[in-house]
């Protein structure tokens, strides 16, 4: 970890001082334990904020759509890396404009899951050889840091970034084994009742603040749905089939465009499983049409394309009924 | 207590399309109350939230006079769900308004005093309203220049008042458009350059300047260079509004709520504040 | 008490099917009239939100009605359409709106027997379904 | 000052749910809010503190102001119950002063504001095990405040001591309470003094007004904007934040005119109609806020907008913290 800050820092030197970028986008040292802080560098004497570490949870491509036309390097794990790819794809970024600094990165730490394992407050946290360790005033506590993984993380496929420019650190092997759909597919084999019943208790803790769609590097659209006046698709209250209908329709528009990064799960407040959502969406598009996001910028995302071979055993009283074989006649 | 959130019941009287893209309105909303009516006193300057039931409510500027009874007028500009919603409807539509909010034209200061009023565009309603008011009570001031503009002769407000306004002895009425047609034989050009060419004396007077922000940006120069201090040109301001009595939080430029310590500024008073609106 | 008869909503394309429904109304077909029909120029027009919409404002049940792949009067929009419904169905259905509410179909301008046909088969599987629960607005007052 | 037993309390809190709603700190799925609840066991006194904060209570996220159909205006102003807002933190308590200043002023009465306020008795406890996010004592309040409060609460192990406050606090205290003892009140006092020796987090808001006054033009805020992800959770949180948006929800000309709450952290909060935005960009959204609650507030309500809770800066998804803020502030 020390080695790969240090070459992070080195590296934002060398591209700082050849003047081939003007923004670093990085991790700082936070104020609170458990966290790592987003933070743009401008010049030199600022690199020693450059951090990295387990707690670098966000996505800092989320940043790159705020910065556009600016010659930008941005520190990028194996998640950030495809949401890099495919905000480049939906020509929202020029690849000629960033330099992706990747890291292999062997997953971040789920701060939550670690709070709630201790009595009282964690006030100072560090990691060693795989291990979190935190201090409490009458407390200390050591975890296995693979066993505290953000769930995205512990199902990730693509811990080596898709793209950068640097590389820093050894490649690492990929989580090849997991199943990264076992959720869905537990979720899938409940109840129409007890599905129904859980998606509206958990899109019932909504508070609205939009942290989940900030969070994405994919929500980058001027104007949402959601606050559009004209025409007002939904009302701005609590009402739960509003916050149920904003949900199904943020996560239905990130078809073909997640990369599972769990930015949005991260930042909501209000700790609502909103992965269960987009990872769902994730594994209709693969299973549909084969597509995974953000690998390769020169394929479409999956909604913007179409193959006249596409499934379409969804299609209802799909089959045509015997004597109308006339059916097919273009008007 | 007062619910301040509670509409007025009124219903639309008269209505007029003033200008010829049919993009602004005017309405006359008349109280369903008597008691409403007597309760509602206002000045010059002050606005209204409107509502339409169905659609919400949007602040509006008081175009008439209280010194016009039994109506109060507004011009709307086409533009977003609500001002669509009010070209929509007709005589007899029941509305809400709340009001009057925000505080007014300093009309107590202008007594006695010579009055300069400059607009261009549609913002020229709630300086209707003030012309209105200061030709009822005409003897209380001194001399009253109008220099109003509009894009073409067609986009003018309330085209029969200002004609009458241009005959009366006692005002000074310059209306300006920015582009002529074969008909229009009055003046062409910019409010700013008519300021400038006019020259109203800074003398003893007071400038009330109302329009759309580019106008005021080139307008104000032209004021100062007159010779009018900053403490006395008057500006009203249009700000995105909710509630109306400064609590939603939206309207501040600084420490000040359009809606409830404006919209009225003087010049001086908004040199001091953060350029932000 | 008697029941409650399934409001449907059909997004039919303005090319075939919208066609096809007309030529069951001239040729006096009948079928239920559960159904309420709006036509769109092409079965890509339909945002998956409105389905959605449709079932927030109490809509028991909804069809969107295409040309048959290959017959799209725009080239490729029913085949554009048909990734997007794939999508929205199955995520639907995942979060506990029954699969029967939301149906996708092909019906061609000659088929008008076969419109009538569709259009029984899903007033009847929403017809069991019963009314429609979450996510409808409640509204009061 | 009294004392009621734990065991007590669970019987005062049940004897006063037949003529009060009760909210009171309840879990769901480990998040807290205040909740109305039908019996004790709901209740979690020994809670930290509240995620969405208490101001819930009088200002709600969503609140229907009136209905009205074909014109017919009906307001829900008339419908007050009688509440108890049971085990608020002082800090909390005190932002409701704040709010009163906005919501109660001279010139205008929001009065879905100020009726749920005065029908509404404020019984607070005290924060023993502070965070070290808190940082209340820098704005004068403290763990054991009392300013907002009709009754404090003090846990000192088996039983709670109750200072009244207000009249309206004495008016439900009943039998059940008993005069504390020297000793207990001694303990009290320990407790109390350890947890404001407790509260380590300090910010120096002497002579920040005044900095804000000369840094409107400053390039310090494209600096803090810049990380800023632009997501309401800071404003939704903060137990000060009072800006709301109104809309009506409505099929025809029948419908109900609702209030929401809104941020100034959102670009569509000042556009106006016209597609002109006061606030275009986030550097504008942030100054904003950061200028509202330690600048124009107190220029209009000589206090600052915040209590020190700590909320924005638990809840920030990028680690925004305002204490780093305020000190930045002033060393610009």
């Amino acid at each position: 970890m020390q080695d790969v800050q240090r070459k992070i820092r080195e590296e934002a030197k060398n591209l700082l001082a050849a003047g081939r970028v003007d923004l670093i986008i990085g991790f700082e040292e936070a104020s609170l334990p458990l966290r790592a802080s987003p933070v743009f560098i401008h010049n030199e004497d600022d690199l020693d904020m450059l951090v990295w570490n387990s707690f670098c949870e966000n996505n800092l491509a989320t940043y790159l759509t705020k910065v556009v036309g600016r010659k930008v390097a941005v520190v990028a794990k194996g998640c950030d890396s495809r949401s890099i790819v495919a905000l480049i794809v939906e020509g929202q970024i020029k690849r000629e404009e960033i330099i992706v600094i990747g890291i292999p990165c062997r997953g971040m730490v789920d701060r939550r899951k670690i709070e709630k394992e201790v009595e009282g407050e964690i006030l100072e946290a560090g990691e060693k050889n795989g291990e979190v360790l935190v201090k409490g005033d009458d407390f200390e506590g050591v975890f296995k840091k693979e066993d505290y993984l953000y769930p995205s993380c512990r199902t990730c496929k693509y811990r080596n970034p898709v793209i950068s420019d640097i590389l820093i650190g050894e490649k690492i092997k990929e989580n090849t084994e997991v199943d990264e759909y076992a959720e869905v597919k537990e979720y899938e084999k409940k109840s129409i009742d007890e599905r129904r019943e859980y998606f509206g208790r958990e899109m019932g803790k909504c508070i609205r603040c939009y942290a989940c769609r900030q969070a994405c590097p994919m929500c980058y659209c001027e104007e949402c749905f959601v606050d559009s006046s004209h025409p007002k698709w939904i009302e701005k209250g609590l009402d739960s089939s509003d916050l149920t209908i904003w949900h199904i329709m943020r996560a239905y528009h990130q078809a073909g465009r997640c990369v599972d990064c769990g930015s949005c799960e991260r930042a909501c407040p209000m700790e609502i499983n909103l992965r269960f959502l987009t990872k769902k969406i994730n594994k209709e598009v693969k299973d549909y049409f084969n597509f995974e996001t953000g690998l390769d910028i020169k394929v479409a995302p999956a909604l913007a394309t179409f193959s006249p071979d596409d499934r379409q055993d969804f299609i209802d009283s799909g089959e045509e009924p015997a004597g109308e074989s006339q059916g097919k006649t273009k008007l | 207590m007062k619910n301040p959130y509670l509409p007025i019941p009124v219903k639309v009287g008269k209505t007029f399309i003033e200008s010829e893209d049919r993009m602004l309105k005017t309405l006359d909303l008349l109280f369903l109350n008597k008691k409403d009516e007597e309760n509602f006193k206002f000045i010059p300057g002050q606005f209204c939230e409107i509502s339409i039931w169905g659609k919400g409510e949007a602040p509006f500027g008081i175009a008439s006079s209280p010194t016009e009874r039994g109506f109060l007028r507004f011009t709307v500009n086409r533009a977003g769900v609500i001002t669509t919603a009010l070209h929509y409807l007709e005589d007899g539509d029941e509305v809400g308004i709340r009001g009057p909010l925000g505080n007014h034209y300093p009309v107590d200061i202008l007594k006695g005093k010579n009055v300069v009023i400059i607009s261009g565009g549609f913002a020229f309603t709630t300086l209707r309203a003030l012309i209105k008011y200061l030709l009822a009570f005409r003897e209380d001031f001194k001399d009253i220049t109008i220099i109003y503009g509009a894009r073409t002769p067609g986009m003018l407000l309330y085209k029969e008042e200002l004609k009458e306004w241009e005959r009366r002895e006692d005002l000074k009425v310059y209306i300006t458009v920015d582009e002529g047609n074969e008909a229009w034989q009055g003046l062409v050009g910019f409010v700013p350059r008519i300021v400038e060419k006019m020259a109203p004396s800074p003398k003893d007077a007071y400038a009330i300047i109302c329009g759309p922000p580019i106008m005021i940006k080139f307008t104000l120069p032209k004021l100062i260079n007159l010779g009018f201090p900053s403490e006395k040109i008057y500006t009203s301001l249009e700000m995105k509004m909710k509630c109306g009595i400064g609590m939603c939080g939206r309207c501040n430029i600084g420490k000040f709520y359009v809606c409830k310590d404006g919209p009225v500024f003087s010049l001086a008073q908004l040199e001091s504040l953060p350029q932000e609106y | 008490m008697k029941e409650r008869e399934p409001k449907i909503l059909a997004f039919l394309c303005n090319w075939c099917s919208y066609a096809g429904a007309d030529l069951a109304g001239v040729s006096r077909i009948q079928y239920p009239p559960n159904v309420r029909v709006i036509r769109v120029p092409c079965s890509s027009r339909i945002n998956p939100f409105f389905i959605v919409k449709a079932l927030q404002q109490g809509i028991d049940g909804v069809l969107v009605a295409g040309c048959h792949p290959g017959d799209c009067h725009y080239i490729s929009g029913n085949y554009v359409a048909r990734r997007k419904f794939a999508i929205i169905k199955s995520f639907l259905e995942y979060i506990g709106i029954e699969k029967d509410r939301v149906q996708f179909t092909w019906i061609s301008a000659a088929e008008g027997l076969r419109f009538a046909e569709v259009i029984k088969e899903v007033t009847e599987k929403v017809r069991h379904l019963g009314p429609i629960r979450k996510p409808v607005k409640i509204r009061r007052g | 000052m009294k004392k009621i037993s734990k065991k007590g309390m669970n019987e005062f809190i049940q004897s006063l749910m037949a003529d009060y709603i009760i909210l009171a700190p309840a879990s769901t799925d480990g998040i807290f809010s205040f909740k109305p609840v039908s019996n004790f066991e709901q209740i979690d006194l020994s809670y930290q503190n509240s995620k969405k904060p208490p101001k819930e209570v009088f200002f709600p996220q969503s609140e229907t102001m009136f209905n009205y159909k074909n014109g017919k205006v009906e307001s829900t102003e008339k419908v007050k119950q009688k509440k108890i807002l049971l085990g608020i933190r002082p800090c909390d308590a005190r932002a409701n002063i704040l709010l009163d200043k906005v919501f109660a002023g001279p010139d205008h009465k929001d009065v879905y504001y100020t009726n749920k306020r005065e029908n509404t008795i404020i019984i607070g406890l005290g924060c023993s095990k502070s965070l070290s996010t808190c940082f209340c004592t820098s704005f004068g309040g403290g763990p054991f405040s009392k300013e907002g409060l009709d009754i404090l609460l003090m846990d000192i192990g088996d039983k709670y001591l109750a200072q009244v406050i207000t009249d309206k606090g004495r008016e439900v205290l009943n039998h059940k309470f008993r005069e504390a003892t020297r000793e207990e009140v001694r303990l009290a006092e320990k407790i109390k003094s350890e947890a404001e020796k407790r509260i380590s987090s300090r910010v120096e808001i002497e002579g920040i007004k005044e900095k804000l006054d000369r840094m409107f033009e400053d390039l310090f805020w494209n600096k803090l904007s810049q990380e800023c992800i632009g997501c309401g959770t800071c404003s939704y949180l903060c137990p000060t934040c009072h800006c709301f948006d109104i809309a009506d929800e409505a099929v025809n000309s029948e419908g109900k005119r609702v209030r929401n709450w809104d941020s100034c952290m959102f670009p569509l909060f000042t556009l106006h109609t016209s597609g002109h935005n006061p606030r275009p960009t986030g550097k504008e959204r942030m100054r904003q806020r950061v200028m509202h609650k330690f600048n124009y507030f107190v220029e209009n309500y000589k206090e600052p907008a915040c209590v020190g809770c700590g909320r924005c800066i638990i809840n920030c998804p990028v680690n925004m913290d305002i204490r780093k803020v305020l000190k930045e502030i002033l060393e610009v």
